[in-house]
């Protein structure tokens, strides 16, 4: 990939959208969610006030593993799975940089999930994008882990048997600091995750539904099209009451036995709604509001899940070497060599 | 009563007992104050397969043997001189290995009627005459051991009992003449703020020495003078594992690149992510991943930020590696891949050692994906190896894999501590970052220069931003492309660039005798055993020339030649003949193999039959 | 490894503990605690009823993983982290058999946690017996993804940095149906827990905390030893309010905040404690449980926190059969060599 | 108005379109009809990389070439004869594999100034002269189908505009004089219920055929006879794909065995679990796993269980099944791995075609594990190749690799079906089950037979229940073993069982002329190219000996003979020279290479000249 000029890198917020754009001519299909996406990204970018050149994206394969190709930034596009164990090598390396991980839900979820456990657990400071399209797109529609059950694919022509994930439970439940839902198709929402992922000091997971007119065409349209979003999205804000719906009449509250539901504001009253709490030191809440809707045909929520700080990976041993990040120079090196009983041959 | 002394040229001493009886510990400080001493010395330990057997069984067995001599040696050797066999299955695990007239130093405390069963013994070896082809002696270290230690304050039986190991060490320190202070110092150190256990184990060493010296039972006291044929310079002891990393830790300093070891556990490669861990005052940084894949991830996540990215582990997790060592290939980026092979295939023996990996190193990867594979050939040997390796993945931009094996990095040796300045430099040669109008100039990261390597700019310089991936790429520019003459150059363009190194490589050194007809050619351990075994032939008065690989991909220059100039030759491997095939490949010559998979190292005898038979 | 005489395969329910006992010596160190795991599960095995060559024990590679040599059942010592992968294929091919995989928590979250939450999102047919020592024992003694942070080990002289995994709330976050906790030193409980897991038709996942005296000693013993254990087990019963304590004088009830906290019963009343429910279809209740404790050094929920069936892997594709499981026989192969156009040359 | 006829021997035709034309569509219909007339003939579909690249675009490019001749063929063409091109950037992209004096029928509706651009062309080469060399025949395709879709009902100008691709379907079915009843039904069956469609594309069909007939434009029409020298029995059209599910399910009838395939999606081998999914009612167990590690464990798994499993993939997950497939080896269990090459290394070029695994299939494991390597000539090929990987890993109990590649699993030929009586019984020989007194004798599941092959026990066989592991373990009671004797032992029983498998191949067939001194020796998809290339060489009166392995890894008994029977061998490759290695290890004959790493298949043309090349 070649790089475009650029104003020099003295961090300035002079950087415009343009200034993350490469010269890589996009190749998603027509009308691909990941365009949208690409765009936002771009869009938000010059926000950061970093240069183009101390940002990374690190990309898994996929249709949405080309985005590293796009933008005017550092970038690897890595292999199958692979981006967290790739960038966590390099965030632990270069604290000075800013790494997005741009993944999809095959990527991710299905051969990657190993290493996207383990970064959530380290709590590494990178931000993970995982554009969830419920399919598997570059290898032509067969289904992903996060497919329904009963979906017809080319690898599932009698219908998908298996429970699909919860990519925010699973998450949570792997200690994630950060975990956050938004929309290919809110832009606006999807700028406001993004600016509150970067803020996060260590890893940020934002799940990004995505349509894939080729393959799961319309998978979220009951959340993002004008006539059906406001009834179906709930949209959670730190310290407010939940409710959502036409006219904002329904909320969420917690039934007798504590377990969360839908219910009329005009039945229960605001007082009885869940204020949500997204820096609970106790995941349980972010875990429960994650698994209000089992798919994103229902009222579900989006918005920021989860964010609370906790010690990055790499720093407790930052803080432990007991001499500055550095190189050993001549002295330092031949103390390592002559370390331990040494004797002199005349 | 004085005793006499005899003068010995080279003795090996084998410690034997119960996993639990810290005979790693007696070895240990044996070779040290033998070290100390001026001998040379070659060391290895043999650990039970077994976290912990059962106590007093065969599996349960834990060895360490030693070979000094006032001369330079070249391997632990083929079988011990002196035995000493804590217990009876210690007895019987390495009786096999003795031949007959060694001497046998036993603790007849511990031959129980309990501890014989375990060791399946229906009678007592030292009485049935089991051992009359030996010089056996029966020693009651338990008991003694405690006798010394009565009184002492605070030392209980328990303490007591645990020290007769040190009760062992001291005996053979006054059989050998090995100075005490270094080991009396290293007691005081080690128990420093458990003056029971110190008292104890001071007094069990110092019991042990004035046994030998006492006793009627041990009439002689054996001297093995300093050796003289050491190259001057300052010494110390190491084995693989240290020399390893410190070989990297010099290639970090030599390069001006921070270190980042990212790996996962795997016996026998672990000890070297546990040696560099304590090193974070010198910019190391280490990782223990998830698993194999993921340490190769982050190894060359680092090095795609300018880092000095290694990986380490063995044959299983070489299997899991192979994926992102073919993407380090396809993006050019420097990667040490180092393989402590062990006995496989599959899980194996963990604890034995092999060299069946090399072919998988040159081959175990999809696609066209050659790089530059080399291997250690003793333990201090480790450090050339490592810093090579790193030298060449930085200097080519390439993933290199670097073989040693199980062996090598348990076996210690004294080891010649090189000059820091003499050390060459390693250039990482970044790519400059670009500012204003220069900036606007397309950056070409598939550009190559002379030795087709190409730039390398981490994130971070300004002006030359781009990007890289594992779909084929266009000459220059670094796009995707899917050209088919394109894919064919850039194919030839990964090959040549490896190939190059060959370039630059020394001619392979043959220690030859004029007129040798035989050509015996090693590679990796067995290094050692080759020279013992041609000095045995030599002495024999039979002539022979040596050469040893550390290059496997690409070779020397001058390989195919020094195969032609000699009528026979002999490749020793542990493995089926994987050098063998590679050399018969490359080279269409008819060499013979020396094949041994028994999870051992050469031993100096068989090759020296099969040198000899090699030449009839 | 060898297999002694047996009672003929009419599963009779005459088996002993003896049954399963292979002739290899046991190889663990002394005081290990899956000696008493070992012994708990052979002396359970008999209760299920089923001949010893209809039961297959899949391990991977960790001192738990020599677990499978010791039973005299068809046993596969795999590779490390991969039994679940290894037993999906034999249990989505032989439903007819009662599969036990037994792992350490290296292999089972390390390693192998890609296949372990797989496992579990698919309900699998298979019982999983994670031994939970919270370190690396066959490698002799490197820091586990359990191990908690600031932990001394080989690979972490500084301390381990990293946030150790809670495995119930990993699984439980990967759709486990069946989830649960023992003991190596609670012979009673482990039995009982044991008996749940083999009923439970799924995937049954059962974390046992297991002591290991040479690189990790003492790690339970707040929940083993007689001193400690009756003020530190917070034992789950299905439709009982939560109590515990020495005398009981503690419970587990909701917070205002609608978090769970332990409470003492004599300040809230026995009614006002939370009353367990296994069962609930929504894991949200059993998560929080799970997130009690944040180490086994303070009152930890131990027994069953999740129970609820849901189809299994393989059943819908078993549904979806045209014909029933065979192979094909001459004619229908016949009938698939010749399908679609076919035309013939005389 | 009359027009000529003329015959031809063989024809390639080539639709190129944009990827949403519908060129694989119109390709397989003519494929279809062209089989159904009796011509032989083989085809290449050739997608772009994208998934849908920018319309109109040059990566957007989708083609479908088919060779139809009347005698046998063995390729689909190195350059068409006929170009149909749909846009500019059909036009752009295959000009330069057509030879002067080609056919090229042209939608001038497409040729737009913004398609001209989209396809960078600046003018329009329908005009400028560019096609000069060649025959062109402008055709107003869009228009023509719109126009004769008019009136239609329910039929809008967007139905009308997509059948184009019907009506050049119906053009070319005029032109070389294909049935048209087929083409109809086809309609009829697949719109039977989008009547509008079905409308729409009969109507383009009929209007392209008629076209033909009526306009001045094409002046004759050619005729390709029925292939005469066709063996008699029943075909059917099969792609390396659709031929590899039928070996499987084959060796699944025949062994009584269920057959579980376990997958993770890849390019080019997804295909595969595509199409056996749908055979659940012939037993077939399908599971798209997690990652290529749990694929090849959960085939594994079920091949403990007494199943055919197998696991199929490409590159990239080959890396990633080494481990299991060790595993594998070790437990000595069948497992049938089956690998679809595509142009590495890493990520590479997922769409195009490679033979570039041979060496990691030999060699991509730690230690030493042999297990057999087989190759599939043709697309029909697969079928009796899938089929014996089966049979050899059932019998002897190993995995198994077979190697296919993007181009045989895509590209399609006429097949005769066998007669599913006489394919051969495979034997998988289970370990009966023991009750009562025998039961108590200890089962060793590491015993052998005389072929060095242990017995099989699935779970659930009374009286035999064991337990295995990749530790290695005790020959005869396969107990978990350390001994160094035993290990060899064990390293060379594994070797020799699959050494033996060399004494039941048939010996290598040759097709040689006598006297010829040039043997080509070639492996896998390339089978078709050198026999066309040789029928060419043979055409030039020049003599070549010709022979292709299946079996790679144990090689039949005669290839050293062989090789050594001819002055020269000539090893075509679509890598860097892997066999042309293999062989020079075995049998130190110095044999050439003639490599291409383009992503494309070879072809006849440059094999050709290798040939003559290397004849002089
Ligand atoms: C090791 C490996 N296995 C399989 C593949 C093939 N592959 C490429 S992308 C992909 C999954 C794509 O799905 P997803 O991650 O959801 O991304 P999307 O295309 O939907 O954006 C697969 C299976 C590969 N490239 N490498
Ligand atoms: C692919 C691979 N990597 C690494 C190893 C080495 N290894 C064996 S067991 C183990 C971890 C053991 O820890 P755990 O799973 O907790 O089991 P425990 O020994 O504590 O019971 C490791 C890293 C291996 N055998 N295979
Ligand atoms: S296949 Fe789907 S996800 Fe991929 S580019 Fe096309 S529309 Fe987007
Ligand atoms: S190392 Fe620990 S877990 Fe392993 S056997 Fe010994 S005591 Fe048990
Ligand atoms: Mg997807
Ligand atoms: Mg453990």
């Amino acid at each position: 990939m070649t790089a475009v000029g650029r104003p020099p890198a003295n961090g300035n917020g002079a950087l415009a959208k343009a200034d993350f754009q490469s010269d890589q001519e996009t190749r998603w299909c027509p009308g691909c969610g990941d365009y949208a996406i690409l765009s936002a990204v771009q869009g938000f970018m010059p926000e950061l006030g970093i240069p183009p050149e101390r940002i990374v994206f690190m990309t898994g394969i996929g249709c949405a593993g080309r985005f590293a190709y796009y933008m005017d930034t550092y970038g690897m596009h890595g292999i199958h799975g692979r981006a967290p164990a790739l960038a966590t090598g390099l965030a632990t390396t270069r604290p000075d940089l800013s790494i997005w991980i741009v993944t999809g839900d095959g990527d991710a979820l299905s051969i990657g999930g190993n290493h996207l456990i383990h970064a959530l657990r380290r709590n590494v400071p990178v931000k993970i994008l995982l554009f969830n399209n419920q399919i598997y797109g570059l290898t032509k529609g067969q289904a992903s882990p996060t497919s329904e059950r009963g979906k017809i694919t080319k690898s599932t022509p009698f219908g998908s048997h298996d429970r699909p994930f919860n990519p925010l439970a699973l998450a949570l439940g792997a200690e994630a600091t950060f975990v956050a839902r938004s929309l290919d198709r809110d832009r606006a929402h999807l700028a406001e995750v993004l600016r509150a992922a970067a803020a996060h000091e260590g890893t940020a997971f934002v799940e990004i539904y995505q349509n894939c007119p080729v393959f799961n065409d319309g998978a979220f349209f009951e959340l993002t099209e004008r006539d059906t979003r406001e009834a179906s999205q709930i949209r959670l804000v730190h310290g407010e009451p939940i409710r959502f719906g036409v006219d904002r009449a329904h909320g969420v509250a917690r039934g007798a036995d504590g377990d969360l539901q839908l219910v009329d504001v005009a039945d229960v009253g605001e007082d009885a709604l869940l204020v949500h709490d997204a820096h609970r030191e106790d995941p349980s809440l972010a875990f429960a509001l994650s698994r209000l809707a089992d798919r994103p045909t229902e009222p579900t929520p989006i918005g920021i899940f989860r964010a609370v700080e906790r010690p990055l990976h790499g720093a407790a041993a930052a803080a432990s070497d007991s001499a500055p990040r550095t190189v050993a120079d001549t002295t330092m090196l031949d103390a390592l060599l002559h370390a331990g009983d040494t004797w002199t041959v005349a | 009563m004085g005793k006499t002394v005899e003068q010995r040229e080279r003795v090996v001493v084998r410690f034997a007992g119960d996993s639990g009886d810290g005979m790693q510990l007696v070895g240990g400080r044996f070779t040290d104050a033998t070290a100390l001493l001026g001998n040379d010395l070659a060391t290895l330990p043999d650990f039970p397969a077994e976290i912990r057997a059962p106590a007093g069984t065969i599996p349960g067995v834990s060895a360490f043997q030693i070979h000094f001599a006032s001369r330079d040696i070249l391997t632990p050797g083929d079988t011990p001189n002196v035995l000493v066999a804590m217990n009876p299955a210690a007895l019987k695990a390495n009786l096999a290995t003795l031949e007959r007239g060694a001497t046998i130093i036993a603790n007849e405390d511990a031959f129980t009627k309990r501890n014989l069963e375990k060791a399946g013994y229906h009678a007592n070896p030292l009485e049935d005459g089991t051992l009359s082809d030996f010089r056996l002696h029966r020693v009651p270290m338990t008991t003694l051991t405690t006798r010394a230690a009565e009184g002492l304050d605070g030392v209980g039986t328990r303490d007591a009992g645990r020290a007769k190991n040190l009760f062992a060490l001291g005996l053979l320190s006054w059989l050998y003449g090995r100075p005490t202070e270094v080991t009396e110092r290293w007691i005081e150190a080690k128990f420093a703020n458990k003056p029971a256990s110190r008292a104890a184990n001071l007094a069990a060493f110092r019991a042990g020495w004035s046994f030998g010296e006492t006793t009627e039972l041990l009439d002689v006291q054996y001297r093995v003078a300093p050796a003289t044929d050491v190259a001057p310079g300052t010494y110390r002891q190491v084995n693989g594992t240290t020399a390893t990393a410190l070989g990297l830790l010099a290639a970090s300093a030599r390069s001006g690149l921070p270190l980042l070891l990212a790996s996962y556990p795997i016996t026998p490669a672990s000890e070297l992510l546990h040696e560099l861990s304590r090193h974070a005052g010198a910019g190391v940084r280490t990782i223990q991943a998830e698993d194999e894949i993921a340490a190769a991830g982050m190894a060359l996540g680092a090095a795609f930020g300018g880092h000095l990215g290694v990986t380490a582990t063995s044959g299983p997790g070489m299997d899991l590696k192979a994926e992102t060592i073919g993407l380090a290939a396809m993006l050019e980026l420097p990667l040490v891949v180092i393989d402590v092979q062990r006995a496989g295939p599959s899980t194996g023996m963990p604890t034995k050692t092999e060299q069946s990996d090399l072919l998988q190193a040159l081959h175990g990867r999809h696609g066209e994906s050659p790089l530059p594979v080399l291997a250690a050939a003793t333990p201090g040997d480790c450090f050339e190896a490592a810093f090579e390796a790193a030298r060449l993945a930085v200097e080519y931009r390439t993933p290199v894999i670097l073989l040693s094996d199980g062996f090598l990095s348990n076996s210690s040796e004294p080891w010649r501590i090189p000059d820091v300045t003499t050390l060459p430099e390693i250039d990482p040669a970044f790519a400059p970052g670009r500012v204003g109008a220069e900036s606007r100039e397309p950056f070409m990261p598939y550009t190559r220069d002379a030795r087709g390597v190409r730039p390398w700019a981490p994130p971070g310089t300004p002006g030359v931003a781009h990007r890289i991936g594992g779909l084929e790429k266009e000459d220059g520019t670094g796009n995707i492309s899917y050209d088919p003459a394109n894919h064919a150059t850039m194919t030839r363009l990964r090959a040549e660039r490896i190939a190059h190194i060959q370039r630059e490589l020394p001619a392979l050194a043959v220690d030859a005798d004029d007129g040798a007809e035989l050509l015996v050619l090693g590679w990796g351990s067995s290094y050692g055993s080759i020279r013992a075994a041609a000095r045995r032939v030599r002495d024999r008065g039979l002539k022979v020339a040596l050469a040893h690989l550390r290059h496997l991909d690409p070779l020397p220059p001058n390989v195919g030649a020094l195969l032609r100039a000699y009528p026979r030759v002999l490749v020793p491997e542990m493995n089926s003949g994987q050098l063998a095939q590679l050399l018969r490949a490359h080279f269409l010559v008819d060499v013979h193999s020396h094949t041994k998979i028994t999870g051992q190292p050469l031993f100096a005898a068989e090759l020296e039959a099969a040198m000899v038979e090699a030449m009839e």
